[in-house]
């Protein structure tokens, strides 16, 4: 069944289970983000030091691509330089470009490889961007305070 | 006074193709866009390929056939709604038409009737779709008018109790939707009319969902604007219309400028051209103009009040289906009186995206959001619904399969 | 880089048809509207028959292949002028396009880069149509701006002489045709360009007779708005483009306002989404914009450069044999330099609605009258002229069938 | 020729020789009015006396058609009452509208039958009915006055 290569095992555990879910008062930058065509919302607090992630969190309400995305950027960033999370956030973006011709780097995206499947459900690529479109923002409010 | 669903299939030709694998294509989305007939289809591509030259314009027996046809459009359209012809203005769709007359209020002059300033009110409701309130919400900034607006009951009916409160003295326009595309209700309109007119308001009436569904006059309704789109009347893309009773479509200033619209022009003056004329600038969507026309002949010929009746006992049968789901929630009327062919709902705690999406893949096409309406949802304290509408290509087995597929939604997101 | 006219003509149905009583179709009216190839009649119908959705919107599998028909189609507009896919907002004419920008200028608060007011000045043309006149005008009564303009030679091109004064410091919008649609003068450019961003100014394109029928890139060209429609482009009716900055998009404030434009809304408050969305309210005109993109797709395999080189020897040919007509008078440059196929001219005194129906009789189908450029026309001191315009599917003998009829209108007129 | 059913013999007469052209100074209206279509133009001074048209004259541009129509006019009304001016300018607005279906009625309309043919030109009916849309207005005006 073609819906199971959008809803991976791994993508509906990680909407059921969210992980970092539930807002840090520590935060170097807060973000919030709506996906306008479906009222999806998001609220990400990112706090670095040292130009690492030390800590990821959110709030939101979505449809489970948009949780599970956010969820699982979260496992992969935390404790990330903001080199590695760039590499990791621009891997990302390039498999929900690829309208299913790609399988992802699981070296790079690990769990996230999952999501390969979403890049074939246009509808669906910009839930599965939401929260990395707001750690994006985030990173670069981020920057702007440190410097 | 009733018609062949399976018939009414065959007009349409996009039911000849399936959907994800094969599916048959179950078409629940007419709210946000109709499918087309054949009739219409053909009637552009005759327009183009027989009588194409732009109307009103050139001497030649092209430039004639073309504007007959484009005029005849009008007709057509005048008809359909008890109106009279030099009272059609062809707009790209519903929301140009609203944003005409909310734009051209904001070009009348001090002393025109339709000048507005800071003492004056506009009203709205919440159950307004953003083509019917932010034109209005952005005409009150431009002229400093105040927005004031009809609360929408629990029972996802309009609260009329405080009318008077709500429309005052005041009051210039009153702006409401005929159907709401999310709720379904079909609002009363005679103490919302008779209210308006006593303080001197004029009454714009949003009929995006109304005049594909169900006989309208605009003579009994006794609106004083009405606006739809002809793509969801199963009309072409890019073509919408405006009515407007004739003393007032006068009185107003107009909007888009150009050609076509004017009397006589210096480099720095112009003078206006008589309605319809002053409101269509630029060589217009002849080609869609005719085949709206086309469209309503064929929704004529099956008749407005089958199509009425098809879709009540529809909803009535539909209603009953899904209220038995457990975990359904229906947003908007739970009964049969007084509501469309819309049932928009959420099921437990599954997302309408991913509800919407599983449906898609039985070959259901449903939409998911907010439906253009979102200070609706957040006053019905919902983030999106899904939304199933109804036409007159559905039957009772695309409803059986609509909820056969909100049940696998359930099981499917239930599986672990 | 050549092409043959009668295998073009097989591509377009209409001129399987005769005129007036089995008369071959000559038609010379292109500058108001051309006639379409199938390719286009087919991309609208197959639209309609296989994909048609609301795009952007559902989560079923039409909406998915309706949004990629339509985003596709803005993709192939974008390449066919150079220019990237988020730059480019459909519209429903060239009237519609250059009405938004000026409208939403009016919009721009104080401290917008857009805001006029009575300190600053709008420039146009003497030669402009009223599409990129009136908005101008209504625009400076608006705001209070001053609107000034460059006149017209004895010899039908713009008077630059004075563009120092014409262009000063308080002026912040330049309007100006590339092509005229009564003279055929095609505009330079640089000078005006470089002048209005000396001055930070901006420039917008009236581009209606140049995007169908010569290579157009906005990077060359330098402007920062650039409209035209997509009938005069073998396109469908109903569908315009608008090309901007991106830049400059971003800063604009929106124009028309309602679904699918919007980030977020409030009962009293929206903001809006980003470019090209911001300026596209409510359901688009998907199935016409599919269908420009077609006929884009169809002009360039012909080839822009091979259609402007035939257009150019057709020009030559026809200049040579009307200048050779008693009697004629040509309201444009008499030569065949920066100018395209249109020739507008007077014949004696014979009216041109006369002169227009009589080669209308001959199956000649040409424009008559103002061609809404009522000032040019005072400006050239003819009430009216006759226009024969030319497009990919005319040839040698259409120019001959014109010559005969006009000097056909010559003797009929002469009779008595 | 089809093309001989719009441009009759008299029609064609009147335009090379315009009856009534030049403008009277004596008038109980003068109306301008504009044919925005074509740009066609005429000026009417309609001189009305104890209720009877005592001079009618005009000047203007336009084609064959408008202006042979106006002429025509001028020769119809003058020394007519205002009501049987009505009468004309009814059965000629009648005629204009049939679509090639009438003949027209040669007692009322006398030579301006001639334009039976205009009426199968759609384009052409306005420009046969500019002077006489001019004239209606012009009674209505001295009318006014008059009161
Ligand atoms: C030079 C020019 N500008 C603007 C327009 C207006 O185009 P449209 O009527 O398609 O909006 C036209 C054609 O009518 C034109 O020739
Ligand atoms: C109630 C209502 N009003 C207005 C609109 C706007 O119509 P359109 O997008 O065709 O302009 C719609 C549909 O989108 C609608 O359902």
């Amino acid at each position: 069944m073609q819906l199971d290569s959008l809803y991976q095992e791994v993508i509906l555990d990680h909407y059921k289970h969210p992980q970092h879910k539930g807002l840090s008062p520590i935060f170097t930058a807060q973000v919030h983000h709506v996906n306008t065509s479906c009222g999806d919302e998001i609220t990400l607090n990112l706090n670095i030091e040292n130009n690492v992630i030390t800590s990821l969190t959110w709030d939101g309400q979505g449809c489970s691509i948009s949780q599970a995305s956010v969820s699982m950027l979260s496992d992969l960033l935390i404790e990330k330089s903001l080199e590695e999370a760039d590499v990791i956030a621009k891997s990302f973006s390039q498999l929900m470009a690829s309208k299913g011709t790609s399988d992802g780097d699981p070296e790079i995206l690990e769990d996230a490889v999952a999501f390969a499947g979403v890049s074939k459900f246009p509808g669906r690529v910009k839930c599965a961007l939401l929260g990395w479109m707001a750690f994006k923002d985030a990173a670069i409010q981020s920057q702007g305070e440190s410097k | 006074m009733s018609f062949s669903v399976a018939n009414v299939r065959k007009d349409f030709p996009i039911f000849e193709r399936t959907i994800r694998d094969g599916k048959r294509l179950v078409y629940l989305d007419s709210g946000a866009t109709a499918q087309k007939p054949w009739a219409v289809i053909n009637a552009e591509s005759d327009f183009y390929s027989k009588h194409n030259a732009a109307v009103h314009r050139g001497a030649h027996q092209l430039a004639e056939e073309a504007t007959d046809a484009y005029e005849g459009a009008r007709a057509i359209v005048a008809e359909f709604i008890g109106a009279n012809e030099n009272e059609i203005i062809f707009t790209k769709n519903a929301t140009e038409s609203l944003n005409l007359v909310a734009y051209a209020m904001g070009n009348a002059d001090k002393g025109n009737r339709f000048a507005l300033n800071s003492d004056d009110s506009i009203v709205v409701t919440e159950m307004e779709h953003h083509a019917n309130l932010i034109p209005w919400q952005q005409l009150a900034k431009r002229t400093g008018a105040a927005l004031s607006w009809f609360k929408v009951t629990e029972g996802s009916r309009l609260d009329l109790s405080n009318i008077n409160q709500v429309i005052t003295s005041n009051t210039k326009v009153v702006a409401v939707t005929h159907q709401s595309n999310v709720l379904g209700t079909i609002n009363p309109l005679e103490a919302i009319v008779a209210r308006a007119h006593e303080v001197g308001a004029v009454v714009v009436l949003d009929a995006c969902q109304s005049v594909p569904h169900m006989k309208v006059d605009v003579t009994e309704l006794g609106v004083d604007f009405l606006a739809f789109s002809g793509h969801k009347a199963v009309g072409p893309t890019g073509v919408g219309v405006l009515w407007g009773k004739p003393e007032l479509l006068d009185a107003l200033p107009p909007f888009l400028t150009g050609g076509s619209m004017v009397s006589s022009v210096t480099m720095t003056d112009a003078t206006w051209a008589d309605v319809p004329q002053k409101f269509e600038a630029g060589v217009p969507n002849m080609a869609q103009a005719v085949g709206l026309g086309a469209a309503l002949n064929y929704l004529s010929t099956i008749g407005m009040d089958a199509i009425r009746e098809h879709e009540i006992s529809l909803t009535e049968y539909a209603l009953e289906k899904m209220l038995a789901i457990p975990g359904i929630r229906i947003i908007g009327p739970q009964n049969n009186v007084s509501r469309g062919a819309t049932i928009a709902f959420t099921i437990e705690d599954i997302h309408p995206h991913d509800v919407g999406q599983f449906v898609d893949s039985q070959g259901v096409a449903v939409r998911t959001g907010h439906h253009c309406a979102w200070p609706l949802a957040k006053c019905m304290n919902v983030p999106a619904t899904t939304r199933a509408s109804f036409y007159l290509y559905n039957d009772e087995q695309d409803v059986d399969a609509l909820v056969e597929a909100v049940v696998g939604a359930q099981k499917y997101f239930g599986r672990f």
